[in-house]
């Protein structure tokens, strides 16, 4: 039994904070619903590597585990990063066997987004490079977008008709299903971050402010709801290893663990984000304040590829098959 | 027990409506999440439906007849709000000044300070707004810091408020203020009549996470106000503020309201959105849209029992706070299940296409923006609990080691 | 508007509140468990009239309102009183054209259960006479009772085999309806006065018991926690007094406020016990203690007649039919 | 990262799994939920079992060879303890005497001490209990008022303990008491080893809300403890007491093991009522069953975390708090979608024709009334939020006024 991350993976997710520290924030994520530039943007996330961390060696990625995207993905959550690696983690496993678009991927040349029918699509804005599963076949294709107002403008949401699709692989609702699996457990990696940084920010904040004599932390309310929010995120780390780890070493697990990551990762992230305006009182319900920007997130992301009921549903499926037994 | 008028409730209603039908041309009318073009154009507007229910008899129902208002009950107060909002009449534009200012004045002003302001604050030719949070006393409002020093016949008011409603339209404000710092903190206050447009008043609007601007920021340089505009003694601004939070009481939430889109509202989404779900789906979403309703409900029947109390002439307890603490979770309940009936769409703050952000989605997008807002503004939830639990509950308070140390000595200035 | 008890009720409460609290107590409610008798029993019950509150004065009883029986109720469910005035309320309605039954219902010379099925019936020990509804016929018989190990012995819960079954009316499906309406009204006015007792006996014990140099309900977790059941009760009251003014008042509203009363009964009751319980520490889960007997009640009551999940979807359908516009 | 065993913890493991198997005919067997139908009898056999195991080399795996044990790893522990379970032998009967007084009597205790209790205790030859909790402390614990005073070289005590797990069949306990009630309610503590059979100590059972008997009042009555069986100087028992607890905490829960009925019990449940029910019902019910496994596999998963921590050299840390906190709570949600899915049986405590109350619909009303207690036994959850609140997230403790006041001047003899 090691249920821990390994000194590389630590290495990894060190310098990816002080990368995503440089390179995005949510006073970015706040001015990109003004329409500022989502940060750091598809480039600079090819350039550092984070777009290729899971595409194969031979395609120039780095051949690592979805683990090794995982830590890096909370890192980008905790500072509201887009375009999100969930859509570089989906896309590494729908490429797999498609060198030429996998080294695309990689090296930032092509800008993807992967489809899921008419539900507004994440990274869609900016994209040129679009997948999908049409009749049981994975295609890849230009893609019209319409977007609507964004709630948070850097996940890129668009409702995405295909333009000039091709066929990639014939029989691909496997390969589909498993990189949707992935994609689910990428996306809690990132609200792992986000309700993680939610959370930080919250405890910090209680420290310092004082009401009544005495700093806002000590009383109950606010401590204990701080409380049960960090667990919720220590819990939310758990199943996120889990399904990440398992998505290499345990394939059988992944469809548990990633509906189960998902669904604990939507109500997480919204009751982190939710807590930590509510200890900031007025002041974090104020555009100038972070505290929305994770809140923003999360009542996008609770939605995004299926939300809390569904994953749910999935679990009671998978656990009555007999997934535990 | 009846939920029906009395002949006279229902004379008097039928009057109100008659008035209303009367003046309609010359009131706004707007629907529940409707925002007019420009907000110039319809502060005039406001102003001026207000003057037209002054000067018909429907403003100040219940202030004194020498106060300029029409001596009646709280009952026909509440008549004239349920018909205001039946005529799609919104908010008068000065409800603060007439739920929270005037009474203030009324209870501590001077002869003088009635006769200048109190008719002008009925018929909205002067529109009020309440001074009293700062960035570092919320809650905790006897921690504030604006400080006024007497000059002469004169204060000299220094400092910052913030949450002020209204504030960008006002003419005038109730301003609490500290004038003795060497007292412990509830002891060194001073409340003043402060002139908007005096020099060194600063307005700033605040905007909020949604993207509206509902409150501002307001900043005091060396504003100087007369000491014949001060309301009570000095060192009495605690007490006369108190009367003023007695009175935001009813205003707030107290009464059973929907504090945000209506049960009738997630209906309407409802029997649009559902037929369209997957069964398993309407299942669930039935849950969601049932249990809001039933939370609704029984906070706006709470809110009659309310009513009834306030109506047989008793005054607003602090058991209004479960009010708003009900009401609140309740308001989410039917956010939550309303959004989630938008289905792709909810992921957007207004869907494609949706470019006013006016129909259906937007509003409900807007509306889950603000209820974040409503667990705070007006008395946090965990504050609204210590008052439920203390005074009403009887459960002994939590050990203040501030209340009676010399402010500036006090853990409170940090 | 007036949403306020009347004097007489007011009174009918004070008096039903002297009348329980000598006839019954959570302390019969436990040794009813190990087969002591339910108190105050039928015979108490029907001797001081409340068995036939809602009888009409032709048949012997008071003819009073379901509101009227709703104080009264509320006052039976403080101290876990037995059997239960939902029997009473239900078969009332259900004889209303039944003098000779109604009168028997009044003077308790008859000891009444009214049967769902194989659903176990309330009050169902000790009864004689059964009302059912069998294909659309209210039918009056004998009945062959099957008892469990009771969870709340005061509740008389047995599986009912109905015996010699004559039709008392043939086409009695609407009043069977409004019937069991009328069962849920007086279901969560009984669990209004349950609930509230709890909160009651958990603010004492807050006021009394002293932790690190306080009493513990000066402490925000536990100040706030009962404040909470507190506001549930006081909700609650607002949904019980609205339904049971609706059945005689406006009977259109009764199927919406009879639903809403009882969905929300059954959470705020199960809150309330759980409640009492945690703030009582070691001796709230004691077998000595009465928290146990209020959360057994909780535990059964939002069973019975149908749990939450039933009624909030029989409110959101009358919701989406267009009962509130 | 990976769940498997190491080359030397497989082979370890293998060799627990022989000696399980040779040792088998010696071994109490008992399924989940199962009770013995006399306790005297399982009593006796629960301490048979218990040698069987310490002569087999499988019990204080982790404590030093000096003391006993088997100077092997938290891992070897954790392997010995998973094969226990897959070979369903219930927990030790001494389980409290290994994880808790035993670490206690080694750290604080003499040398005579330990010659005298541990190997005893290993092999169940004595059974121990710990003596702390009493009517007035709980969850303040050093409010605790059993006195002993010293008489000659004998300390004499008075009191009563509550909440004493397994004291009913105890041989030793250890016992915090107050012995200078002059010094702050931290400062007069004292503990000590005493005979469980001394003249004077008499043991009730407590009984539950579900029925059962887990827990004990003692009481001690003039009970005489010669001075060589104190642990740890005379008012220093809070720190002694401090070594218990962190023991404790390790034993509590804070393992990710399932506080109540296992999630595989419940998708085995699940999987008989399921089919049985209405389209809608089960739309539900499947919520609730998910939910329930989301909430359990993430309090398990945690739990490995902790292990590793453990078996890495790490101490257990008050993060464990976490996972009672996280434990319960899956718990109850485990319970509740499994009572639910009895269908008309969930109204019995045991549905009719159910008489033995052991087979399912029994087994889960027992946990649903159990779960109650696991919110408190142990830590209450608001204890444990405050201890995650200020040792983990390093928020401000709320001001104590009881500290350093001498423990007979203080509100804390309430």
């Amino acid at each position: 039994m090691n249920f821990d991350l390994d000194q590389d993976q630590l290495d990894a997710a060190a310098g990816a904070k002080q990368f995503f520290g440089g390179q995005a924030s949510p006073a970015q994520a706040r001015a990109a619903l003004e329409d500022g530039p989502v940060a750091p943007g598809r480039k600079a996330l090819a350039d550092i590597g984070f777009t290729g961390i899971t595409v194969a060696e031979s395609a120039g990625g780095a051949g690592g585990s979805l683990l090794d995207l995982a830590v890096v993905a909370e890192q980008a959550g905790a500072v509201l990063a887009g375009p999100s690696l969930v859509t570089a983690a989906r896309a590494a496993v729908l490429l797999a066997d498609q060198p030429e678009l996998a080294a695309a991927l990689a090296d930032g040349s092509r800008a993807f987004c992967v489809v899921d029918g008419s539900t507004p699509a994440l990274d869609a804005v900016g994209a040129d490079t679009f997948l999908a599963l049409v009749d049981g076949a994975l295609v890849v294709g230009g893609g019209d977008v319409v977007t609507g107002r964004p709630m948070d403008a850097t996940r890129g949401l668009g409702v995405v008709t295909l333009t000039d699709p091709q066929v990639l692989v014939p029989d691909a609702a496997r390969l589909w299903a498993r990189a949707r699996d992935v994609a689910l457990v990428a996306l809690a990696a990132e609200d792992l971050g986000t309700a993680g940084k939610a959370v930080e920010v919250g405890v910090a904040y209680a420290k310092e402010r004082h009401a009544f004599g005495r700093a806002i932390g000590s009383y109950q309310a606010v401590k204990h709801s701080l409380v049960d929010a960090w667990v919720g995120v220590e819990q939310l780390r758990s199943l996120v290893w889990w399904a990440a780890w398992a998505a290499d070493a345990a394939p059988d697990e992944l469809p548990l663990a990633a509906a189960a990551a998902k669904a604990f990762a939507a109500e997480t992230l919204e009751r982190a984000a939710e807590t930590c305006i509510q200890v900031h009182g007025g002041i974090g319900f104020t555009w100038e304040h972070d505290a929305h920007l994770y809140w923003r997130r999360a009542k996008v992301d609770r939605l995004l590829l299926g939300d809390a009921a569904e994953h749910t549903d999935v679990v009671a499926g998978l656990v009555l098959a007999g997934a535990l037994a | 027990m009846d939920f029906d008028d009395t002949p006279d409730e229902a004379a008097y209603r039928a009057r109100v409506r008659d008035l209303l039908a009367e003046h309609a041309a010359d009131l706004v009318h707007l629907d529940a999440g409707e925002e007019a073009a420009d907000p110039r154009e319809q502060e005039q507007a406001l102003r001026r439906t207000q003057r037209v229910l002054a000067d018909a008899g429907l403003v100040g129902v219940a202030w004194a007849a020498e106060h300029g208002g029409q001596a009646g009950s709280l009952a026909q107060q509440a008549i004239v709000g349920q018909e205001l909002a039946r005529a799609r009449v919104p908010s008068l534009i000065n409800h603060i000044g007439i739920g929270m200012c005037g009474p203030t004045v009324i209870a501590h002003g001077t002869p003088e300070q009635h006769e200048k302001y109190l008719a002008r604050l009925l018929r909205a030719e002067d529109v009020w707004c309440q001074l009293f949070s700062e960035p570092a006393s919320g809650s905790d409002l006897a921690a504030l810091r604006t400080t006024a020093v007497r000059d002469g016949e004169d204060w000299v008011v220094n400092g910052q408020k913030v949450w002020t409603t209204l504030a960008h339209v006002s003419d005038f404000g109730i301003l609490l203020t500290r004038t003795d710092p060497d007292r412990p903190k509830h002891g060194g206050l001073t409340m003043f009549v402060v002139d908007m447009h005096a020099p060194g008043v600063t307005v700033r609007p605040l905007r909020q996470m949604g993207g509206q601007s509902d409150f501002n920021e307001v900043f005091f340089d060396d504003v100087r106000i007369p000491d014949s505009e001060r309301l009570g003694e000095p060192g009495e601004g605690w007490r006369v503020a108190l009367t003023t939070l007695l009175n935001e009481r009813v205003a707030v939430g107290g009464g059973g309201n929907d504090l945000g889109l209506s049960i009738e509202s997630l209906a309407r989404l409802a029997g649009e959105k559902l037929p369209g779900l997957p069964a398993e789906r309407q299942v669930l979403a039935r849950q969601a849209v049932g249990r809001a309703a039933v939370a609704a409900l029984a906070n706006r029947y709470t809110g009659y029992r309310r009513l009834t109390a306030i109506s047989q002439g008793g005054l607003p307890g602090p058991e209004a706070s479960a009010g708003k603490l009900a009401g609140t979770a309740a308001a989410k309940l039917v956010a939550d299940a309303g959004v989630r009936l938008l289905g792709d769409d909810a992921v957007f703050a207004a869907a494609p296409g949706d470019g006013s952000g006016e129909d259906g989605a937007g509003r409900w997008q807007r509306n889950q923006a603000w209820l974040p807002g409503i667990a705070i503004a007006g008395g946090t939830d965990e504050v609204l609990r210590n008052i439920i639990g203390e005074r009403v509950l009887g459960l002994p308070p939590e050990p203040r080691e501030d209340k009676h140390r010399p402010f500036n000595a006090s853990g409170s200035t940090r």
